[in-house]
């Protein structure tokens, strides 16, 4: 924040940034209120602010603690068969199931985090990653209770009634709200804890572990701690993508979920409030419109990921920081 | 616990890294209110016994005592909150956050680790005491800039600042000038002193000038063991001490 | 179950093992040396393969096409290390790491492009076809060859490295980079030179499994994980360590498939994960690398 | 190289299927992903084709995709459904479920599809299934399955064109069984898929007495097979059941034949695919004994095949069209049969036809069992031939016996649960 009096054309750009920052949580709010209307279709609306939450949760980690995991999928993954399973066999009312989906996504994030937290850096990254694929392949021969390789399907909601209201999932724009209900609410927590006095300790750790401990901060509990909360985001997120598809295809726990959501959190800009939902609308709908174009999508968006880490480095939501500030 | 217990103590510490043995056998007091300096050649093992003393690493052997309790083998976090602050060697504030939550944050360690909810905006009287503390160290007027663009001195005075805001019974220093300007060297040791009066200190230096005019009580260590012990002016007559500096200084 | 089939599933382990060894060794030199996690280094394997199928239909002798793989596609390692992978050292681990993984897509896709989707029959040679009778059991000639091929391999790394002036130079530079300034040895291009090693061992490892799977353009994506489990369970950038968890893995996944084969791949984590949470800088991996 | 010509056919993109397709016809001309195409004469019948076209089967899928393509042409060239056109929109799955799932709900959401046809793979094709039995759309499967059957992902809108793996399994089963030994050693793969095929084999099995002497499951998309070998070649089988499919099971073959087993046993695949045998080779295939759903050969007696064979050919420099293209070829087809029938694409009227009809678009007679909607069809038992044997590229197979389409090739309807 400059505060050269000197007018500057950019200044005006910098005051609604600015703006945007302070009131981020309503700022990410209105622009997916408007979402579903300019985007292809409501479906892809829906996989984005889900996607958008699961980056976020990851970004906690990754971005605010400084530490790069590779073993996400798990919580999502989890997440997802948790509420799945707790529809489709155990007949449990819908936001039952998702609290299950959610605390069991939180549960496996407290357990990875406790064997894998004492590693670090690239280590750290194996570690997870080698223990989420632990958990793909343990869900893969539940076959009873996942499907296997079949996945789980039937995880059907359809009608919620609200007592004053009823929400019917079967339409795509009533389901992007329902959705984005418990997106925005994900996001209004999230944001508190980054301003709270645990989000300035992430930001110490990150900064300088050593002093960090100096200061008297058990930087191992910390890290444990945003790792678990960052668990239970990805967890709810996985939780609405089980609900919006119907289904919880296996994949979702593979180690390329994993590594989708790092490349969002990168593409989007690290570190920063917006940065994951951008990468996440930038790289859902780069697919989406560029699959339709092309078999060959992939050369696109490798040459795009290519250009972005060598002429954008600081991801697309911190270039345009960077731009306005400058 | 009687009044002369020192607040700090080795007994029998020493130290090895693999086949070397960096401290051996070291023994001292650290009484309360005093500040005593540890010196010594390169290689002496000072920061070694610094480390020890701060938490960062326990001895292989030997007791660390907090008021007569031992305490080695617990973690860096512990020693903070029991009360032992220290700054680093090398400069190391959190350089991305500015001047004044560089200090918040220290001060919140003490109280508030886990509190998801609150804003940090809302701990009125932590940002008071952070405000406080820069006005001891003469950084209040840098509040809002980002650490990592204050000068070298500055830094070195903000990492005061941040071991004070533990509200520390000790205060260990390592090498608390170094490379500073003489102006900036003033103005530390001003700081050390003012602090001496409310904590003790323990701290690393190698400018001896500084030591002797400013110590209570020097510790000498040569090649990891105890050489000597005493106030300014029985370390200048101890013969041991200018055989081990001028033997050194001859090389 | 008989003695003779769990030796030679011992023995099937150390021949797949050498497979891993061969996968992992371009890996852990450059990440050792660079600290680039090559995120490329299937889709090099992978051009690896299609380059033989394309050698051999010109060349027409196997032995030519394995021996201009390696130096076709270290080749392409050197372009990719000086015009892409350069401006990014200094910027930390992350940003190679994309890099290379949005170049692994454009290649698959490339070789798509080039080749279609459906992959292209590449057979053994005649004379390394068939199996041989090792009294335990019959074992394919093909794979013996290649436990030779990688012994071979890795032996002359061993020899480049740790017997000529250049390989010390190397290993000066991979401990300190600095020090590398002050002697006045131009520190870049070691790590070209590096960079295009690995990848040319990546390629050679990719026309030497061509034989025994398919040659699809999706072939390099297990692979990669692989290679990684191989480099972290060894330590990464330690050429020993690569070997003896290459070998290891081998086992591990052998044994595995032995007693319970639906786990074979799970095998693979399981020993990483122990192996990380016991000594979590791998099995001879040097302390405090990448913090 | 062989390989090249399908090739130049399987970058053709959706848009370019579309505009080969219905040339002339204005109404489709319009990328389908801008915006809605303009109507030339009312909304015209849309059929969704979610298939992985890229992926390790993409050339599989954008076969299905050309192939369903003939089958558009040829209700638009007899006129459509009076004057009314239909259209394929073909989507990329990337062989993902929950792609799919995104997909297919894109089809009927923005799309407005009026039936969803396609898939290549077990798990995909029940998640397809959920999201179009969810929102009351007909979906015609033709990729392989038996849980597709079953009660727990059965609805009355689900339709399976595709044989499942009981019937290929048991007729192959019924084949080796009979005429060569009876120890018999598996090697599934490690999913549902896998383990259907070994089940359809023990049950052909039981009437003969054979013993099993070894079962080794392997991790789907296995790369490395020699761990799992030496166990089988101890046990000394006389037929090696390959419970595999696509690259798994061509790996798994060219491993075996280095370890010297293809001299020492019979190789049975269920699924033996056309593509993957040409791409895999003759001297990698040769001897294997396997089922198809269709081989382009049949043309020598079957009018329907001869017929389809020669569009497809006029339109790919040729070449004939593979056994997993035909499914799409029929799944489509059969679609436009019932709205035909019907007169209208009415999703309850539809269904009514298609319970009812009896058809014969390339294989000869084929009718959906009413129960759970599986297409009863013939099931042709054929056999890799050595190089020296074929008269020319695409001349891959002998075809050993025909198994006439009979109900008695499907498991009952009460033990499937409906």
């Amino acid at each position: 924040m400059s505060d050269t009096a000197e007018p500057r054309p950019k200044a005006y750009w910098s005051r609604i940034v600015d703006a945007i920052a302070r009131h981020r949580a309503l700022a990410v709010l209105v622009v997916l209120l408007i979402f579903p209307f300019v985007l292809p279709y409501e479906a892809l609306a829906s996989n984005i602010v889900i996607f958008g939450l699961f980056a976020l949760g990851f970004n906690l980690v990754f971005g605010y603690t400084g530490v790069l995991s590779f073993g996400h999928a798990a919580f999502f993954g989890v997440g997802a068969y948790g509420t799945g399973i707790a529809i489709v066999h155990l007949g449990l009312p819908w936001w039952v199931a998702m609290l299950i989906g959610v605390l069991a996504a939180g549960v496996t994030a407290m357990i990875m985090g406790a064997l894998a937290i004492r590693t670090r850096g690239i280590y750290f990254a194996m570690v997870t990653l080698a223990l989420a694929q632990c958990v793909y392949y343990i869900v893969y021969q539940m076959k009873g209770w996942s499907g296997g390789e079949n996945g789980l399907n039937g995880v059907i909601v359809g009608q919620i009634d609200l007592g004053f209201a009823s929400i019917d999932l079967l339409d795509p724009m009533q389901k992007y709200f329902f959705t984005l209900t418990f997106v925005a609410l994900a996001i209004f927590i999230f944001s508190r804890i980054l301003a709270s006095g645990f989000g300035a300790v992430l930001e110490a750790v990150r900064e300088n572990e050593d002093r960090a401990r100096a200061c008297g901060y058990d930087v191992r509990l910390t890290k444990w701690l945003a790792f678990v909360i960052s668990g239970l985001f990805c967890g709810l997120a996985g939780a609405l993508n089980a609900i919006h598809l119907s289904v919880v295809p296996i994949e979702i726990l593979h180690y390329h979920m994993s590594g989708q959501v790092v490349m969002m959190a990168l593409l989007g800009g690290m570190g920063t409030f917006f940065g994951p939902f951008a990468g996440a609308i930038v790289f859902l709908l780069l697919e989406d419109v560029v699959t339709t174009m092309t078999t060959h999508w992939q050369l696109i968006l490798g040459l795009v990921f290519m250009a972005c880490v060598l002429f954008f480095p600081r991801g697309v939501w911190g270039s345009v920081l960077q731009w306005v500030r400058r | 616990m009687s009044h002369d217990t020192p607040i700090l103590a080795v007994r029998g510490a020493t130290m090895r890294f693999g086949g070397f043995t960096a401290l051996s056998n070291v023994t001292a007091d650290f009484p309360v209110g005093e500040l005593t300096a540890i010196i010594g050649p390169n290689g002496a093992g000072k920061s070694t016994l610094f480390n020890i003393l701060s938490g960062a690493f326990p001895p292989t052997e030997g007791e660390v005592l907090f008021n007569g309790t031992n305490v080695a083998g617990k973690r860096q976090h512990h020693f903070a909150r029991m009360g032992i602050s220290k700054s680093f060697q090398i400069t190391n504030v959190f350089p991305e956050l500015s001047v004044q939550e560089n200090v918040r944050v220290a001060v919140q360690a003490m109280t508030r680790r886990f509190d998801l909810w609150t804003p940090r905006s809302r701990y009125r009287e932590m940002i008071d005491r952070a405000v406080e503390l820069l006005r001891v160290v003469g950084l209040e007027n840098h509040r809002g800039r980002l650490a990592s663009e204050l000068a070298h001195g500055e830094q070195r005075s903000l990492e005061i600042a941040m071991a004070m805001a533990c509200e520390p019974k000790v205060l260990l220093l390592d090498e608390p000038t170094a490379g500073m300007s003489p102006e900036e060297t003033v103005g530390v040791i001003d700081v050390i002193l003012t602090l001496a009066k409310s904590c003790t200190i323990i701290l690393v230096e190698h400018k001896m000038k500084l030591v002797m005019d400013i110590s209570d009580q020097i510790l000498v260590l040569h090649h990891g063991e105890f050489l000597a012990k005493g106030a300014p002016h029985e370390i200048r007559a101890n013969d041991e001490v200018k055989r081990v500096y001028l033997g050194e200084g001859r090389k | 179950m008989t003695v003779n089939l769990v030796l030679l599933q011992l023995f099937t382990g150390l021949a797949l093992g050498s497979v891993f060894v061969l996968l992992g060794v371009g890996l852990s030199l450059i990440f050792g040396l660079l600290t680039v996690v090559n995120f490329a280094h299937g889709a090099f394997y992978m051009v690896g393969a299609y380059v033989g199928v394309f050698a051999l239909a010109h060349l027409g002798n196997f032995w030519l096409a394995m021996a201009a793989v390696p130096i076709i596609v270290g080749g392409m390692g050197l372009v990719v290390e000086r015009f892409l992978v350069r401006p990014l050292y200094g910027r930390g681990i992350d940003y190679p790491l994309l890099l290379t993984f949005g170049l692994g897509l454009v290649l698959v896709e490339l070789v798509r492009i080039i080749y279609g989707l459906e992959g292209v029959p590449f057979d053994v040679p005649e004379v390394l076809q068939g199996a041989v009778d090792l009294g335990i059991g019959w074992f394919p000639l093909y794979r013996l060859f290649l436990i030779v091929v990688t012994a071979v391999l890795v032996f002359a790394l061993w020899l480049f490295l740790e017997k000529t002036s250049y390989g010390l130079v190397i290993r000066a530079g991979a401990s300190d980079p600095e020090i590398m300034r002050v002697l006045g040895v131009d520190i870049s291009t070691v790590w070209l030179v590096v960079f295009g090693i690995g990848t040319g061992i990546a390629g050679l490892a990719g026309v030497l499994s061509a034989p025994m799977t398919s040659v699809i353009p999706d072939m390099g994506t297990t692979v990669l994980v692989q290679a990684f489990v191989v480099t972290v369970v060894g330590g990464m950038g330690s050429l020993l360590g690569a070997v003896v968890a290459g070998l290891l893995v081998g086992v591990v996944v052998s044994m595995t498939a032995l007693f319970y084969p639906e786990l074979s791949d799970l095998a693979m984590f399981m020993l990483m994960a122990a192996v990380l949470l016991v000594r979590p800088q791998g099995l001879f991996g040097r302390k405090g690398l990448m913090g | 190289m062989t390989k090249e010509r399908h090739f130049k056919k399987g970058v053709q993109t959706r848009r370019q299927i579309l505009k080969t397709g219905l040339a002339g016809s204005a109404a489709v001309l319009a990328a389908p992903w801008i915006g809605r195409p303009a109507f030339a004469q009312g909304e015209s019948i849309k059929i969704g084709f979610p298939v992985p076209l890229t992926g390790p089967y993409g050339s599989e899928a954008q076969e299905q995709a050309r192939c369903a393509q003939i089958a558009i042409d040829k209700f638009n060239e007899a006129g459509g459904l009076d004057g009314r056109m239909a259209e394929l929109l073909v989507r990329d799955d990337k062989l993902k479920s929950g792609e799919a799932a995104t997909r297919t709900l894109e089809l009927i959401e923005k799309d407005g599809v009026d039936f969803v046809c396609g898939s290549l793979s077990a798990s995909v094709q029940l998640a397809v299934n959920t999201v179009c039995a969810e929102r009351g759309k007909i979906y015609n499967s033709i990729s392989q399955s038996d849980a597709i059957n079953e009660a727990e992902n059965f609805s009355k809108y689900t339709f399976h064109e595709a044989m499942n793996p009981h019937m290929t399994a048991g007729a192959v089963g019924d084949y080796v069984f009979k005429n060569s030994g009876k120890r018999v050693a598996f090697l599934i793969a490690d999913y549902a898929y896998g383990h259907e095929m070994a089940r359809g084999f023990k049950v052909a099995g039981e009437k003969y007495g054979i013993e099993v002497v070894a079962e080794v499951k392997h991790p789907l998309a296995s790369k490395d097979f020699s761990t799992f070998l030496p166990q089988i070649q101890a046990a000394r089988p006389d037929v090696l059941c390959l419970c595999n499919f696509g690259f798994d099971q061509l790996n798994s073959l060219k491993q075996a034949r280095s370890f010297g087993m293809k001299e020492q046993m019979m190789m049975v695949a269920p699924a033996l695919l056309y593509n993957q045998r040409r791409a895999g080779g003759a001297s990698v295939y040769s001897g294997v004994v396997g089922a198809t759903n269709y081989y382009w050969k049949l043309e020598d007696e079957i009018a329907t095949a001869k017929a389809f064979n020669d569009v497809y050919r006029a339109g790919n420099d040729g070449a004939p069209p593979s056994d997993y293209g035909a499914y799409g070829y029929a799944g489509v087809g059969v679609l436009l049969n019932a709205v035909t029938a019907a007169g209208s694409t009415d999703t309850d009227g539809v269904i009514e036809q298609l319970e009812a009809m009896k058809y014969d678009l390339y294989k000869g007679e084929e009718h959906y069992r009413t129960c759970d909607h599986q297409a009863v069809q013939s099931v042709f038992i054929i056999e890799s031939k050595d190089e020296a044997d074929m008269e020319n590229e695409y001349d891959v197979f002998r075809i050993l016996e025909k198994d006439g389409a009979s109900e008695d090739m499907l498991r009952s309807c009460e033990s499937l649960g409906l």
